[in-house]
């Protein structure tokens, strides 16, 4: 296992490689579930401003 | 017809004729020799002024890659002619004899070429180690079989 | 075709009358010319290896810096919603603009260089090279470039944007240019560098003045 | 034609916020699944390059996100032309949400490939036609970005965006010709070995299994950046109040 | 003109509105800053394009007939649309050209006629806003195009242009000519008043 994440001694460059596309890849996710969030907030907000 | 639709047909005309020019621009400019690339034929035929930064690329011949602690000297040819080049410094994984790099540097009076990097270009062949070998010895059979043992 | 030479002139003597802004781009061509032996070494060698990069790369960016004079105080004062709902054909308007840009800007640029290119120990017999390939490229840039401002015209702080929007697309003209430049010192022959910037020339000259004119009406809503 | 009256529906606002929703559980699932497989391939199964050893793993998601990254682009521009012309809303914010996607992939891409450039060339960043013309992709997407924030205006934000989109992608083959002529200046033809590029089919496998997961992955992020961007778009229409009230009581 | 909605960022500031528009008419829009007369007024001369509706012009839609509805159509901004560097009559003389006018008459009659003869050689920068106003107003006479639409044409014009101009649109609409205009002070001149529709949004 240990040979595994050892890498052939290039470690260091293909787990970086894959961490990094992992990050980008989740905040790519992550932003539209915000977006949401703020969106829905701000339009309940917004609606129930106006009708009282 | 009405002008707008003169109008219309006016531009269509102006983009193909424009469109068209740069077409033939370009293909004219493909014909003239536009690859430009330093080969140590063109070193040795003396085409390229001295002192001015250069690349030069080739394979590396084999057998005659020289280390001497961070100093390496081996010889670049473009199968026709070739040039000796002296480089100190780390070389990457992939240099190896007959593989294909890039020297940027300087010819100097003796024309040696002093290079100041050192790049290697990877092959496009992507294969396990054991397909590689095999690979090899079945050329090398097949060379036997023809009767140029190497 | 009144369309065009009425806009031509008018930008013309419109410049022509507003000294300063004619004098800027020129005198900012120079100044970063010369700010390149100053800052590496006054040693010829070593000048002339950067020699035709130094004056694209000022060329390029003093033609960039002049490039809102192109459309900012038409629109600021009104003039372009003018130009816009004139029964004219725009593309015909934009390219008398343009074209009154590229003769207050690049063709001076352009005739300038070879002194300057002198100072920087550029061999004389090559000056016609220099000046050839910015004839070809000049116009090309602020073909390119007024796409770009007609983008960010209605944008207050437009500046820095345009940059990032006009540089990437200048990056053929630079290498085209360059390299052209670059090769002819060593001897060798340049005409396909030269038919490739006439090549792009010809397809900006064609295509850009109407997608200035798409981004005009987009951005003056 | 039915196809058409899918694609006619499909563009209404309502219609694709409804369907798009639907399609997205299902979308992130295959995503998923075929990144897990791709990445067991790729890590576990496939052998070690017969050069470059263990570090060549890294092709396994850089050259799918340098596919994506150009992929994302003619998305982009050609939605973006079909707004300009048809003016479809839709259109508009199918290429205004593609515009940062395609950002992180290209990103993605110019990250790995330094990584991968490192150990075999021996420098993180060499001005190669490749790098360089996917350096500039980069600057055309952010561009775009920028642009499409900088107007307050979302129509006009929209619209200006897209005519540089569509500007870009003309100039993206220039682009890429220029920079891999003005780099062959300094390395001839001799160096690269123009075979056909071979690769053994166990190493294919994860490559093209990673690609379909990364070209789904594309899809359902984009599907829910496009539904909050329509959902946002449409605030004043009634399916969205209806919409409200549905998810609270 | 039909069933048009306008709008500024993403609030409405009006909708279905809708109207007719014949010859020797003159539409008055008024209503409070910030009601979208200025929206409403660039959606008539085909700068706006209108959320929802059209705007047709002859029975067209300007969108698809956009050249004969420039060429009939003048529309004078609350911006003058004048160069500061250029003298008076240069201005004049670049308006007239671009709407086709090649007639020294013509534009000698239009400057004496808004009071701004002998002023014609003096750059625009130096002129008063008054006068500015007048000279951006002198498009209308270069141009003779059927509608004419005016953004608050009487801003910083004085008695004597206010009068002047009124004339104009007299005389415009007895030549069956179409006026749209917007404007705080209500229309002094009875010729004026009897030929007037309003609209006004709120």
């Amino acid at each position: 296992m240990s040979e595994f994440f050892h890498m052939g001694g290039y470690a260091f460059y293909v787990w970086t490689a894959y961490g990094m596309a992992f990050a980008i890849l989740l905040i790519n996710v992550v932003v539209p579930i915000v977006r949401r969030q703020r969106l829905l907030r701000d339009l309940r907000r917004m609606k129930s401003r106006k009708t009282p | 017809m009405s002008p707008t639709q003169r109008q219309r047909l006016m531009v269509v005309v102006l983009l193909t004729v424009g469109i068209g020019i740069a077409a033939t621009l370009t293909l004219l400019a493909f014909q003239k020799n536009l690859l430009y690339f330093v080969t140590p034929t063109q070193i040795k035929s003396g085409e390229l002024p001295q002192q001015r930064q250069f690349r030069v690329g080739g394979l590396v011949v084999e057998g005659t890659v020289q280390r001497e602690g961070v100093k390496v000297q081996f010889d670049l040819t473009d199968t026709a002619n070739s040039v000796t080049v002296v480089y100190s410094g780390i070389l990457p994984d992939l240099f190896r004899e007959g593989q294909g790099i890039v020297a940027n540097g300087k010819l100097t009076d003796t024309g040696v070429f002093e290079a100041s990097e050192v790049l290697a270009k990877h092959d496009e062949n992507y294969m396990p180690p054991e397909v590689s070998e095999a690979l090899e010895t079945a050329k090398n059979m097949r060379n036997k079989f023809k009767g140029h043992p190497k | 075709m009144t369309a065009f030479t009425t806009i031509f002139r008018r930008d013309i003597k419109l410049a022509l009358r507003h000294r300063s802004e004619l004098i800027n781009p020129l005198a900012f061509f120079v100044i970063v010319v010369s700010l390149f032996p100053l800052g590496l070494s006054a040693d010829s060698r070593t000048l002339l290896q950067l020699a035709p990069a130094v004056l694209w790369i000022s060329a390029l960016l003093a033609t960039m810096l002049s490039l809102e004079s192109i459309f900012r105080s038409d629109y600021e004062d009104g003039s372009l919603e003018q130009l816009v709902l004139s029964d004219h054909p725009l593309f015909l308007i934009v390219l008398g603009k343009v074209t009154a840009h590229w003769c207050t800007t690049g063709l001076l640029l352009t005739l300038m260089s070879p002194a300057l290119a002198i100072s920087l120990a550029f061999p004389p017999q090559n000056l016609d090279i220099l000046v050839w390939t910015l004839l070809l490229g000049t116009p090309t840039l602020s073909l390119i470039g007024s796409i770009g401002v007609a983008l960010t015209v209605g944008l207050r702080r437009g500046g820095i944007l345009l940059a990032l929007l006009i540089l990437p697309l200048y990056i053929p003209i630079l290498i085209f240019g360059a390299s052209a430049v670059d090769m002819s010192i060593d001897g060798l022959d340049v005409a396909g560098q030269l038919y490739l910037l006439a090549a792009l020339f010809v397809l900006s000259l064609t295509l850009a003045p109407f997608a200035t004119s798409a981004a005009l009406r987009v951005t003056l809503e | 034609m039915r196809l058409f009256r899918f694609f006619h529906r499909f563009a209404s606002p309502r219609e694709f916020f409804r369907i798009a929703g639907s399609m997205i559980p299902w979308l992130a699932a295959t995503t998923l699944l075929l990144l897990l497989i791709g990445l067991y391939l790729g890590l576990f199964v496939a052998p070690p390059d017969y050069q470059q050893g263990e570090s060549y793993r890294i092709m396994f998601i850089h050259v799918p996100s340098a596919w994506m990254s150009l992929f994302v682009y003619m998305v982009m521009a050609g939605t973006a032309a079909i707004g300009l012309i048809w003016r479809i809303k839709l259109a508009h914010v199918i290429a205004m949400s593609s515009a940062p996607i395609g950002a992180s992939f290209t990103f993605l891409a110019l990250v790995t490939g330094s990584l991968w450039g490192k150990p075999m060339w021996g420098a993180w960043w060499v001005w190669d036609a490749r790098l360089t013309s996917e350096l500039i992709l980069l600057f055309l997407y952010l561009g775009v970005m920028a642009l499409y924030a900088a107007f307050e205006e979302r129509r006009t934000a929209q619209r200006a965006a897209g005519i540089l989109a569509i500007v870009g992608v003309i100039n993206v083959p220039i682009i890429h010709y220029s920079v891999m002529w003005w780099n062959t200046l300094h390395q001839g033809p001799t160096v690269t070995k123009f075979d056909a590029p071979s690769i053994h089919p166990s190493m294919l496998a994860p490559l093209l299994i990673m690609s379909v997961a990364f070209m789904l992955f594309y899809a359902v992020v984009l599907l829910m950046r496009a539904r909050w961007e329509v959902l946002d778009q449409e605030q004043r229409s009634n399916w969205v109040d209806d919409y409200l009230e549905q998810l609270s009581p | 003109m039909e069933a048009v909605q306008g709008a500024r960022g993403d609030r409405v500031l009006f909708s279905s509105l809708s109207f007719n528009l014949s010859r020797g008419q003159l539409l008055h829009i008024t209503g409070p800053n910030g009601s979208g007369k200025t929206t409403l007024l660039r959606i008539l001369c085909g700068l706006l394009t209108p959320l929802e509706g059209m705007v047709r012009w002859h029975g067209h839609d300007i969108r698809s007939s956009a050249s004969t509805h420039r060429r009939e159509c003048t529309y004078i901004g609350h911006r003058d649309g004048l160069k500061a560097e250029l003298t008076a009559l240069e201005n004049l003389q670049v308006n007239a050209r671009m709407s086709g006018c090649h007639d020294t008459k013509v534009i000698n009659d239009s400057l004496r006629l808004l009071g701004l003869w002998d002023y014609q050689d003096l750059l625009v920068g130096h002129l008063s806003a008054g006068q500015r106003r007048r000279l951006a107003l002198g498009r209308l006479l270069v141009k003779r195009a059927i509608l004419w639409i005016l953004d608050e044409p009487f801003t910083a014009i004085d008695i004597d242009g206010r009068d002047i101009i009124e004339a104009q649109l007299i005389s415009h609409l007895q030549g069956d000519g179409i006026v749209v205009l917007t404007s705080h002070q209500a229309l002094s001149r009875p010729q004026l008043r009897e030929r007037c529709v309003t609209v006004s949004l709120q």
